[in-house]
Formats: structure tokens, C-alpha cells, sequence
């Protein structure tokens, strides 16, 4: 199969489905000709035109506003927010409004629109250019919110949230716009609340969302040298969460490790480990173990930023003690 | 052009739907007093030339986002009585069937895109509508309108902004009312509210809010305007608020007094001066006009029984809409 | 011990400390005459004057922005946030400039402010005025989060959170404002990251934040009646939080139930209940069980809007079958 | 008074410190195209006279907030190479620990509030920094810098009309260089951006940015005035960024060319025109400045090469100063 990048992706999905759907429009900041800062919207003014590909001024909480109305009122707008730490300025829009208005109106309205936004650190952008946020929007019902781990579910999860009638969030990893990864010719769509098991296992089980998948392979490759088998599991959208797929798992296995690149307290992992020992609890050989950015704001110099994300050593490290019945506590 | 309103028939619905709106704002006014009201709710009486001026120059395409102070917008874009009483009851037949209450009341229907909790919330859905409108080659327009208290909300300088840069079909409506809550407009707005508009290139006008025929002829002419491309627009619209700022703000003293109060009330008032005129014109008789009142009494009178026996939303309907299908 | 109301505590704690500090001053919508919607503030004006108690235009990020500018050099704003829901307006300031300046800056600036705010449902407020947003700040570091369940902890804690040299969001249940508390004459202060076991018991630990508290305490009243003795734990901050006294408990009672008002996924109760798995793993007889809000927006009806928020009925529901053994799923 | 710095000694330091921030925006860039540099950043050179007439108007106990594009504000306002380098190299010895870099970089003994990566995210910390001035009667000036782009963001709307109602001490310097990232100020700024000042009743001023003299004269004359209760003032400076975006923004003529930028650069670079003056009115002669240049050249280069060799701060410094004592 072909290899293409998630940047790649990310610009074909949205291609197929401005050509399949009229409505469909995109709107955010340099955009158009220059692309993004990212280069991941390249070619698309020059196919749909500056009418379809719209430039806007620096007014996060304006154009998140506009695109609700307009979807208010029969398009599908995607808004493209340049880093993922803007979405503090579109709080408002994004959660009072678009989250709420299907609920409000009693059903009556839809607001269907996709934010793409990323995450990430480790890029030396520091501390308001590199947050991972996505607990914060999947905390609010109404939204939904997807998070591709490789180009592959990029392009999927893409396609599904365009033709989806809710608003929908999409966090992509910024340090992976250049990672390629085999992607079909053919048209697929990823269905949202399904999450993929990236490496069947017995011991444990490794679930990680967008960047922090590729770090549990590489640990799920150190433990099988340790002799340890670890299942890696995607969930690929926080909400919906597919529980059961996750679930299941850890029955077979009795032991967990969530990993997410937000910060760690009151982030992702928290859902969905109290999740797993809500409802696989009687299955668990050991407490389901949580690793997260640090609580601290990201700090610029390279010689601690790294020391923020998690890493595949850490991961196995912490995988293997969990295995071995040591009771510890992951920082 | 600008008289294509100034019939009988025109006339007499502006005046039907000017006292509509207080009928209905009254009758809202005694569920709260009676303690039938679940909340509270913001009162519209005093401003209907407003709405009603706004409202009769579009049409069931054109859109309108509203705010917390959104009866009087929601009955000038064509609601009916029942389902907005059911609606402020929380009720299964409201508009939102009772989800949403006084604060979202949307009606789609008529191009209603909903009252809003949030001051200065929905001036960007309103000029997204006219993205759209200017995207899809539609010729609606859509009316934005808002208090003089939200034009400190920094969204609206973005979409404005926005607005002026694409020449969006969009009508900036603001309502100044001389208040915010408990504060006068002058200690919360400096400078002038209408050259801030100018400043992004907008053409703006200062109309009487309270004569609604004046409302209603600027309005035409910019409807008419901005369906050609030549919006936006911007309109401040000097009015007042009768009542508290919302129905519990009885004793208002330490902010106004009941000499302005009564001076807007009894010299300015939109209804009676309406009233006045097509009397004097020969449009319409007292005896027509009182016939009228009554009707539209006996309307408001029966949809409020009708919306106090009516059904709550069943339980079952609690987690129902949180996502469209 | 003479009796107060939760809107005169948080008044008293402003006023002593207003004329303790000149420093300290007040900002935010209709506080001065008005004394805020809620009347909390009233009297102030008169006192301190309007320079400082600060009527302010409707411009959320605006104040906030300049509260945190009047922190950065010299003075201690408390800014008033009139409803919770609010909070999504001003997330940039708060999130992204009040918490991350003292870290960005090497230590060099101080953001010491002070945002009160509020939470709760059931006033029929409907979804832009009912929503309780503590688990959006709490994940974000540098902020520290209080959460007041009477008005005896409003006072020491608003005391701790203006003398303290950090960005703190203190959260007062808005139902709460009328409700009466012994409060002592004498001055008081409640250190942050001390939780307050509010009752002693055996058999299971309910864990319940502000509005929370006061339902856990009569669902304890009920399940003392069915023989079951349960420990009533208020934390009291959320951040920093007192992890060790909430361990100790349920080591002690091995049964735990964590309830807050907020949505319940990726909610405040799924930290706590994750640091209790982890921390006290092969102490639990059974899961921890989370209750929050509904994973709605807040309706209207008030035959839906009662539907959303835990009740003492159900906690002790759900902690009666938790004690009996059975495992089960609070929804 | 408009006089007071129309000295010898005065002008000097003006024009060293033009040089200073070109030469350390040189060697940024150097260290940026040798890949010794963690992340990106954006260069000043090209708009010195702005950061430089306005700085020398102020004094220690004046507060500024910078932007993104930072560097030029923070030498202005009197910081140290060494320091600075070793912030942008994230090093322990820089003036946040490392932990700030380019884009955070502050400097709390000169008054330098910091730089900031929100786009207008500064406007309220200035606002509210000339709110603590007033409220404490102390008589200091903030000025907030920002750029042409940044007018889009509804933040400075807000804080406009709050330091007009209040008459705060504070000036809001917009660096219109004529382009936010890569797209041209026409196409994102509808209107007039001084006027959108003034229709908050805030006296606004379009000024030649590449004029350290006319920048200077102007600010000393509104600082004063503002030290007196007689802010807010807004400034236009008309100016220019010689490199692109940041200086990973090489190949950038498909929105602006090359001839567009040689025409800055040689008909009117701020520091070229200000020694052209300097020597013409025999203030210094080529050779005194070419001193001047080599001893700031070195400076840098001693800097630079300091900040290389410096440490980073210690792994124990990663959780340290999340939270204040
Ligand atoms: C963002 C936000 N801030 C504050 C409030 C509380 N609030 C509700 S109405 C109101 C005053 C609005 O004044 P104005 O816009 O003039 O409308 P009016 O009530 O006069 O019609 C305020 C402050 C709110 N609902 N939303
Ligand atoms: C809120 C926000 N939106 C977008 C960006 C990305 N961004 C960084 S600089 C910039 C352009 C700023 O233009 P301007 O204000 O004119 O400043 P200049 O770079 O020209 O000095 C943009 C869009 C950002 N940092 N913050
Ligand atoms: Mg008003
Ligand atoms: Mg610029």
C-alpha cells in the first residue's frame, strides 16, 4: 500500500469531501495560500477557491462563532485553529454554543462542524504553543472528539467527522505531520467509538491516544524482549469511548496503563482508568497505572521539556513493574 | 421602495404585533408574580418597535439571532403564543420542548436562531449565517441583535471586522436600552457605540426605537441594500426597558428612578404613539384597535391555560438530543 | 456560634481582607451598588469605595486580562465572574497568562488573583447559567481550585486564596448563597490541600465536593439508618488536593464514592477515584464509584434539570449496593 | 519638553540601542540557520526606531508587554545580551531560566512584562498594569505593544473602553509592519485602525516608525500626558519586517516580493536614516559611530558565545516555580 504523511492525509480527507459535499468549507487563519503554518491545507485554495478556503483575520472567538452560525444554517464548516492552545479563546463558541445548541433547540438545530486543532510538545514552542487540551472539550457533552495516532486514522477519522451533524473536534499530533503511514487509494472512513488494537498482547494492557500510541509500541517492543506481552489499544475517539473494546481487554489481561500527552491530573487518563476499574475491577491483578505530560506548563528549554512527556522507556519501565506485582505509583 | 410598507395591512400588523408582544410580556410577567414561572426571565415591554420595525422588513428565509431579552424578537419573527409559553413553562411542546426556556427560545420555522444566555453570544452565529447566506449565493440577511451592554464584548470588533472585510449580508441591531443590568450605558461605554462600527468601514444609523415606522423604513432600505451586497450594516436603536432587568428586579431605585421610568412610559411609549397615528391617519379606528387588543388577549390568555395543563417533557427525554443523529 | 449565611461569610472574608491588605481590590460586573446579582457584595461599595469595587463593562476576557496585568505588578485583584459558565470566556487569561507566568518567567513574576465564581444546577437556569466547570481548571497547572461547601469554609478559604501569592478560582455553589453555618467571630484562615472528614464512619468513604457535600452527608443520615457507617470527606481544594487524607479513609473503610456536580465524564471524580485505585488499590473491596452531573447540557425543565444532579437517595443507593458487594455501574 | 532628549547624549544612546537590537536579531538569526538555536523565533530588525523612540520615553519604573516578535522591546527597555541569549538558548542564566525562551522572554527589573505567544494576549495584562498605577496613585505609564494583526483580536476592544471610561495611564503602541504572518494588513483590517481607537474616544496617532525621532517626540509628549490623568492614547506606527515571519520563513514572494522589501531596506531603514541625521548634524562622525558598532558587534559575539558554553538549568527545575511560596 502507499505511504503517505498525516499532513498528507489530513489534506486529502478534506479534499474528498469539499469535492462530495458543496458545504463544506474550511476557515481559519492563512489557510489559503500559505496553507497553514503546518503546510497541511497546501493546493486546496487553488482546486476550491478562495470562497471554500477562507482566510481570516487573527479572531479565533469570531470565525468559531461564524462557523457555528453557518452551520446553524445548512454548511459544514471546518475551522482551523492553529495551535491547539488557542482553544482558550473559543471556549465560549465552542462549548456555551455550538456544544449545546442541538440540546437547547430541543433537537431542532444541528451544529455540524469540525474544529481541527493539535497537540504536542517537545517542539521547543513552549508553554502556549505546545499544550494537549483535549480533556478539556471531552469533558463537555455535545462535542465529540477524535484523536488520530498515524496518517492512517487521520484520514479516517477526518472524513467521519465531516459527515458528522455534531460538532467534533480533532487533535492532531504536530510532531507527526511528516510521519507517513500505509493509506489506502480507496475511499474509507474510520466510524467514531471504535477503538483499534495496534498489537495483541496477554500481560498488559497499553492504551494510548494520538502521540502516545506510537510511544506504547515502542514500549510494547521493549517488553516482548523482556519476555512480556503487551496489547496495544487505540481508542482513537475519547468521545465516544469505545469502553467495551478496552474493557475486554483488560479482563484478558488484568493489568493497565493509559497514557496520554495532556497534563496529567484531571486529564484524559483519569476517565478512563476510573472506567476500567468501575467496570473491569474483579479482573484487575494490579491498579490500572496513568501516565500524562507533567502538571507543569511546558517550559521552553529542551533540557526540560523532554523531561515532561512521557517516553517509551518510562512506559516500559512502569509496564514492566506493574507485571512484576510491584504496587507503585507512576509520577 | 421605502414605502412598500406604509399600507393598511402593513401598518396594522406592525400594531398587531407591537401589542402582541407586551400581551404576551404581561401575561409572563403574572406566571412569575403567581410563582408559575420556573426562573426567571427578562421583560421586553417598552421595546417592541424595535423588534417589530426589525422583523416586518424580513422575510421566513431571513435570520435572526436574539439574546436573553428575546420574547419581543421571538413573537416579531412569527412565534406563536403556545409553544413559547409551553416553552417558558419547560413543557414538551415548546419550541424547544422545554429544554432550552426562556433564555434559548429558537423557532426555526421563522428563521429564529434562538435567544442566547450569553450577552454578545451569538453576534458571531449571526454573521456566520450571512457567511453562509453569501457562500451558498442565497439573498437572505440576518439580524444580529444585541443590548448597548454587549457592545463591550470584544467578539463583536472580531466579526464586524469580518463582516466588513467580505460584505456580509448581516444587520448589526443594537438595542440600547440605557442599561446593563443595574448600570447606565454612558459608565460602560465610552466614546460613541456608532463610530465604532464606522471605524470598520460599516455604514451606521442612530434610529428612535420607539417609532416604529422610522424602525421600520431604515430597516427596508438596508434589508433591500444588504441583499445586493452592499452590507453590512449597523443600527442603534434608542430605546427602553419597562421593567426591571429581569422580572425580580423590583426595586430598581438605586439605579433609576421612577421618574424616568414613568417619562418614557407615558410620552414615548411605541404602542401608544403608534396608535395615535393610525387613528389619525383613518388606518384604524379605536373601536377596531381595542377589537385587536382583546383578540390578541384572549389569544395570550388561553395559551398560557393551554401551556399550564400541558405535559412536561418526559424523563425518558432528559439525555434524548445531546447529539444529532 | 453565631450563624451566617454563605453570601455574608464570603462578603466578611472580602471586607477583612480589603482592610488588611490596601492592596486588594474588587472587579467584575454590577459588584458595586448592584453588589452582584447574588447581593454577595453588598455593602462593599460603601466601604471601600468604587476604586476599589469596580463596576466593570460586560467584557469578561477584558477584566480578566487586567486582573491578571494589576497581579503581575503589585496588587491582588478578586474578579468577579458572575455565573460559571462564564469561565469559557476568559480560559486564555486564566489558562493560558494568570497560570502559566510564574513558571514562564523563571519564577520572577507573581500572579496573586483571586476569581470567584460560581457552579450548580437546579435554579432553572437553563445551559449557559448551570454548569459546574471546576474539572476545566483544575487540570490546568498553576492554578490552585477551591470548592467552599458552607459558609464556614467560603470565609477561611477566600481569607487563604487572597493571601496567597497564585492564581486560585474559588467555585460557590450558587444554591448555597442563603444557607446558614456556625462561623466563628474570630479571624480564621483553611490552609489549602487540607480535606475535612465531615463525618466519621466505617464502612464506606463518600468523598463530595461543595454542593456535594451537603447531599453526601444526608445520603450518610440515610444509610446510618440501614446500619451502613459512612465517612463524609470534603476536600476543600481540588488543587492542591489532600490525597493522604482521602487514602487513609478509605484504607480504612475500603469502599470508596466520589461525588461532584460537574459532568461526570472526564469529570473531577475520575482524578480522585483514580488516586484512591491507585494509591489504595488492595485496600478496596470494590470499585470506586463516581456521581456527577449527567452528561447533558443542563435543561430547562424542571422536570428534566432535577433529573441531572446527584441526590442524597441516590448516593445512598448506590452506596448500600457498593456495601452489599454488588458491582455495579453508577451511571 | 518635546526637546528634553534633543541631545547629544540622548541621540546616541537612541541610535546604540537601534544597533543593538539589529545586532542581536543578526545573531539570532545565525544561531537559528546553524541549528544551535531549540525551536523559532521572529525578528525585529527593520523596526527598531518603533521599540527605540518609544522605549528612551520611559523610564524603569514605566512597564511595557511585548509580543511574540519580542527581542526589540526587550533591549529597548534595557536588557542585557547575555541574558537574553541564554533565554533563547534555554539556558539556566537566562532572564526566565530557559523556561520562558523567544517568545516569553521578560524582563522584570526594566519594567518588561514579557513577551507573549497569545496574539493580543498582552493587551489586558497592560491595561491592567496602568489600572494598578491608578489605583495606587503611583504616576508610571504602561504601553502595550502589539501588532497590525493583533487589532483582530476582540481583547483590545475591551480594554480600550475600559482604560477610556477610566482614563488609565496607558499608551497602545500598534506595530503595523503591513503584514500578520504571511498575509497582507489590507486583507485582514477593514475600516481604519486609528479610528477604531477613537470611536472609544481615545485620542490616536499615525506616526512614521521609521523615524526614531518622530516616534520619540511623539511618546515623550503622551507619556507625560498620560503621567498626568490624561490617558489612554493610541499610536499607529507605520513600519517593517525585514525577514519573514519568523526566520524559518525563507521563500516567501508569494506574499510579498523582494523589490517590496529592497525598497525598505534601502530607502528607509530606521537606523541608516537616524545616522545619516546624526552625521549631517554633526552629532557623531562615521568613525565614532563604526566604533559604536563594533563594540555592540562584540558585545554580541561575547554574549553569544558566553550563552553557548552556559549551562541548562537542572532537571530538578522542571516542577520549580509552577506555583509561587
Ligand atoms: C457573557 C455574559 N456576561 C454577563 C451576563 C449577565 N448579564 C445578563 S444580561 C446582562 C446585561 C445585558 O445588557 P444589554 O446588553 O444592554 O441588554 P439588556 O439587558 O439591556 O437588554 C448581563 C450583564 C451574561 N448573561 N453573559
Ligand atoms: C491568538 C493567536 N492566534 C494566532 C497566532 C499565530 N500567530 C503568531 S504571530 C501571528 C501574526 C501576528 O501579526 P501581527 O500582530 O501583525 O504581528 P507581527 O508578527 O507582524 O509583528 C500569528 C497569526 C498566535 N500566536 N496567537
Ligand atoms: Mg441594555
Ligand atoms: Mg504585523
Amino acid at each position: 500500500m502507499r505511504e503517505i504523511t498525516l499532513s498528507q492525509a489530513v489534506n486529502e480527507a478534506i479534499a474528498e469531501e469539499m469535492r462530495r459535499d458543496p458545504t463544506v468549507f474550511l476557515i481559519g487563519e492563512d489557510v489559503a495560500e500559505a496553507g497553514t503554518p503546518f503546510k497541511v491545507l497546501s493546493g486546496l485554495v487553488e482546486e476550491f477557491g478562495t470562497d471554500r478556503v477562507i482566510d481570516t483575520p487573527i479572531s479565533e472567538p469570531g470565525f468559531m462563532g461564524m462557523a457555528v452560525g453557518a452551520a446553524m444554517t445548512g454548511a459544514r464548516p471546518i475551522v482551523d485553529l492553529m495551535f491547539g492552545d488557542f482553544i482558550f479563546l473559543i471556549m465560549d463558541q465552542l462549548c456555551n454554543q455550538a456544544a449545546k445548541t442541538h440540546y437547547m433547540s430541543g433537537g431542532k438545530l444541528t451544529v455540524p462542524l469540525v474544529l481541527r486543532t493539535n497537540l504536542g510538545a517537545t517542539r521547543r514552542s513552549a508553554a502556549q504553543h505546545s499544550q494537549s487540551l483535549q480533556a478539556l472539550v471531552a469533558h463537555i457533552p455535545g462535542l465529540k472528539v477524535a484523536m488520530p495516532s498515524s496518517a492512517y486514522e487521520a484520514k479516517g477519522l477526518m472524513k467521519t467527522a465531516i459527515r458528522d451533524n455534531n460538532p467534533v473536534v480533532i487533535f492532531e499530533d504536530k510532531l507527526m505531520y511528516q510521519d507517513k503511514a500505509p493509506v489506502p487509494e480507496e475511499e474509507y472512513l474510520i466510524p467514531f467509538g471504535q477503538a483499534h488494537v495496534k498489537r495483541e498482547g496477554r500481560d498488559i494492557t497499553l492504551i494510548g491516544t494520538s502521540s502516545m500510541v506510537q510511544v506504547a509500541e515502542k514500549a510494547a517492543e521493549m517488553l516482548a524482549l523482556e519476555g512480556i506481552s503487551a496489547e496495544v489499544i487505540d481508542p482513537r475517539t475519547i468521545v465516544p469511548l469505545d469502553e467495551k473494546t478496552l474493557i475486554e481487554s483488560v479482563k484478558k489481561t488484568s493489568r493497565a496503563l493509559v497514557i496520554d500527552e495532556g497534563h496529567r491530573s484531571y486529564g484524559v487518563t483519569a476517565e478512563i482508568a476510573s472506567r476500567l476499574n468501575e467496570k473491569a475491577f474483579y479482573h484487575l491483578d494490579a491498579p490500572v497505572l496513568r501516565m500524562g505530560a507533567m502538571d507543569v506548563p511546558v517550559p521552553f528549554s529542551p533540557a526540560l521539556e523532554d523531561l515532561t512527556v512521557p517516553t517509551p522507556e518510562q512506559v516500559a519501565a512502569n509496564a514492566g513493574r506493574l507485571c512484576a506485582g510491584e504496587l507503585i505509583h507512576a509520577a | 421602495m421605502a414605502k412598500a410598507a406604509s399600507n393598511t395591512e402593513a401598518y396594522l400588523r406592525m400594531y398587531t404585533q407591537m401589542v402582541r408582544i407586551r400581551t404576551f410580556e404581561d401575561n409572563a410577567n403574572q406566571l412569575y408574580l403567581s410563582a408559575k414561572m420556573p426562573g426567571l426571565t427578562h421583560m421586553y415591554s417598552g421595546e417592541e418597535a424595535v423588534a417589530v420595525g426589525i422583523c416586518e422588513a424580513l422575510t421566513d428565509e431571513d435570520r435572526i439571532t436574539s439574546t436573553h431579552r428575546g420574547h419581543g424578537h421571538c413573537v416579531a419573527k412569527g412565534a406563536e403564543f403556545k409553544a413559547m409559553f409551553c416553552e417558558l413553562l419547560g413543557k414538551a411542546e415548546g419550541y424547544c420542548r422545554g429544554k432550552g426556556g426562556s433564555m434559548h427560545i429558537a423557532d426555526q420555522s421563522h428563521g429564529n436562531l434562538g435567544a442566547n444566555a450569553i450577552v454578545g453570544g451569538s453576534m458571531g452565529i449571526a454573521t456566520g449565517s450571512a457567511l453562509r447566506a453569501k457562500l451558498q449565493g442565497s439573498d437572505d440577511v440576518t439580524v444580529c441583535f444585541f443590548g448597548d451592554g454587549a457592545t463591550a464584548q470584544g467578539l463583536m470588533y472580531e466579526v464586524m471586522n469580518m463582516a466588513a472585510l467580505w460584505k456580509l449580508p448581516v444587520i448589526y441591531a443594537c438595542e440600547n436600552n440605557g442599561y446593563s443590568e443595574y448600570t447606565r450605558t454612558e459608565e460602560i461605554a465610552a466614546g460613541s457605540i456608532t463610530a465604532r462600527a464606522e471605524a470598520f468601514g460599516i455604514e451606521a444609523h442612530q434610529v428612535d426605537g420607539q417609532d416604529v415606522l422610522a424602525v421600520n423604513d431604515l430597516t427596508r432600505k438596508l434589508v433591500a441594500r444588504a441583499r445586493k451586497g452592499e452590507g453590512p450594516f449597523f443600527i442603534e436603536l434608542m430605546t427602553y426597558r419597562y421593567h426591571g432587568h429581569h422580572v425580580g428586579d423590583i426595586n430598581r431605585e438605586y439605579y433609576r428612578s421612577k421618574a424616568e421610568e414613568k417619562e418614557w412610559k407615558d410620552n414615548r411609549d411605541p404602542i401608544i404613539r403608534f396608535r395615535a397615528h393610525l387613528v389619525s391617519e383613518g388606518i384604524a379606528s379605536e373601536e377596531e384597535l381595542d377589537a385587536l387588543n382583546a383578540e390578541i388577549e384572549k389569544d395570550a390568555t388561553d395559551a398560557v391555560a393551554y401551556a399550564l395543563e400541558a405535559a412536561y417533557p418526559d424523563a425518558s427525554e432528559v439525555n434524548m438530543h445531546v447529539y444529532a443523529a
